[in-house]
């Protein structure tokens, strides 16, 4: 169990499950996680600290965002029990 | 590169019949099989309409240069749902035509088949031809679908619209 | 207004093989009888070809205002080979693509069904779009044929593409 | 038969077959004539006669023309055995 998946010393956490496609998958080596992380962690935090978990290759300028399955901006809050994906560039069509 | 991390994201959670009627009823849906493209204008019938446009994404034998052995369509089905619905009410804001459907396949796709279908009907015909290309390249945008191709030498590469 | 001044232009002279033919070399041919769209598609067929789009025109049960009985469509068989040939020629140079293929029906039709049938594959979107767009707006500009509409009260009209 | 089926006093005379299509040929009353006129005959010089001949309401300047199943110019000349016909507004599609 990874120091992200047990928030460190804040009573507050929230649980966010996080799913991955495509590269992500394939970097992650898995389609989902639950991660419980400080309950003011933004977006960009959170991306930030799975980057590392994960060594992902692409920076977050890369990416956009889908906070329960609509896309989201960065900015936007999340909470305890939101879904999370970061979309790498789409290839549809 | 284990298949599994993408099981989920090649195939859709819905029935044939759900996603058919999805489609129906918002404008779009995924599907993991050939695309009924019959099925599809059917429901597009309008005796109003004097246009029909659709366009047909085709698996291509080649990319550039390279030769294109077969493909894989992944696909975050719930976005793509929501996302889809959305651009088809946008159209139909966008550009006077009386209805749209579009259908994106993910799963394992060989050369030929019908990667995405885009059908629109309108009582004149420049709307229908503008609000497919239109819904297309929206598609192909924001579409939260992944490509992958395989190559000859059995390498793979995962592609993405904007470069 | 008797019928038979207008018989040698509401039927083709060639059998209905001998017209797909033709549309299959020369890219256009007239057909006097319902234009099968599956037959036309698979004439265009080809591994190298990402994009199809395809039009078709479909009678209306209105024109502006007015509710539309029928209508019946009037063909220059020799002339609408020769000039469609040219216009499908020009098209290719014009436009990146591999292939297209248009079909006008002339005689007698029902509302819904379909007076024109234009596709178009090539390797990239756009140019197929383009072109298909641009072979429509030919067509209806370039090829003797001509149109009468009925209505409710059994009068007829000539119509005009140009004003 | 009027007096443009046979060329008045002159020792050449052409044929010209000429069909009629859509509302020209309700005016005419028929699909199809054959005409003898005089050698020089211009298309424009042929529509003007025939006009007169069935009381044509559309004005030559509406009008396209065929020669042998081509667009032709209504300046292009034409020759004994040709097949003409004038091309009123299409409207196809």
């Amino acid at each position: 169990m990874s120091n992200i998946d047990v928030a460190p010393n804040t009573e507050a956490t929230m649980t966010i499950n996080v799913l991955y496609f495509a590269s992500l998958a394939d970097e992650a080596n898995c389609q989902e996680e639950t991660v419980s992380v400080e309950q003011s962690t933004s977006l960009t935090e959170l991306y930030e600290q799975l980057s590392q978990k994960h060594r992902f290759s692409r920076p977050q300028a890369e990416l956009r965002v889908a906070v329960n399955d609509y896309f989201a901006k960065w900015t936007d809050q999340i909470y305890d029990g939101d879904s999370v994906v970061f979309i790498t560039p789409v290839a549809g069509g | 590169m284990t298949d599994n991390v993408h099981s989920h994201s090649m195939s859709i959670k819905r029935s044939i019949d759900e996603a058919y009627l999805i489609a129906e009823r918002d404008g779009f849906a995924l599907l993991d099989v050939a695309i009924d493209e019959g099925r599809l204008k059917n429901t597009l019938d309008d005796d109003s309409c004097g246009a029909f446009v659709c366009f047909e994404g085709r698996v291509r034998n080649h990319n550039n240069a390279t030769s294109v052995e077969r493909l894989t369509y992944y696909g975050y089905e719930d976005l793509a749902l929501n996302q889809g619905r959305a651009i088809i009410e946008e159209a139909k804001k966008r550009f006077e035509i009386t209805h749209a459907i579009a259908i994106h396949r993910i799963g394992a796709l060989e050369i030929g088949d019908v990667a995405v279908w885009v059908g629109v009907v309108s009582a004149h015909r420049y709307p229908a031809f503008d609000a497919c290309r239109w819904i297309l390249d929206t598609i192909k945008a924001d579409i939260p679908v992944w490509k992958q191709e395989y190559y000859d030498n059995d390498v793979s590469k995962w592609l993405s619209n904007n470069g």
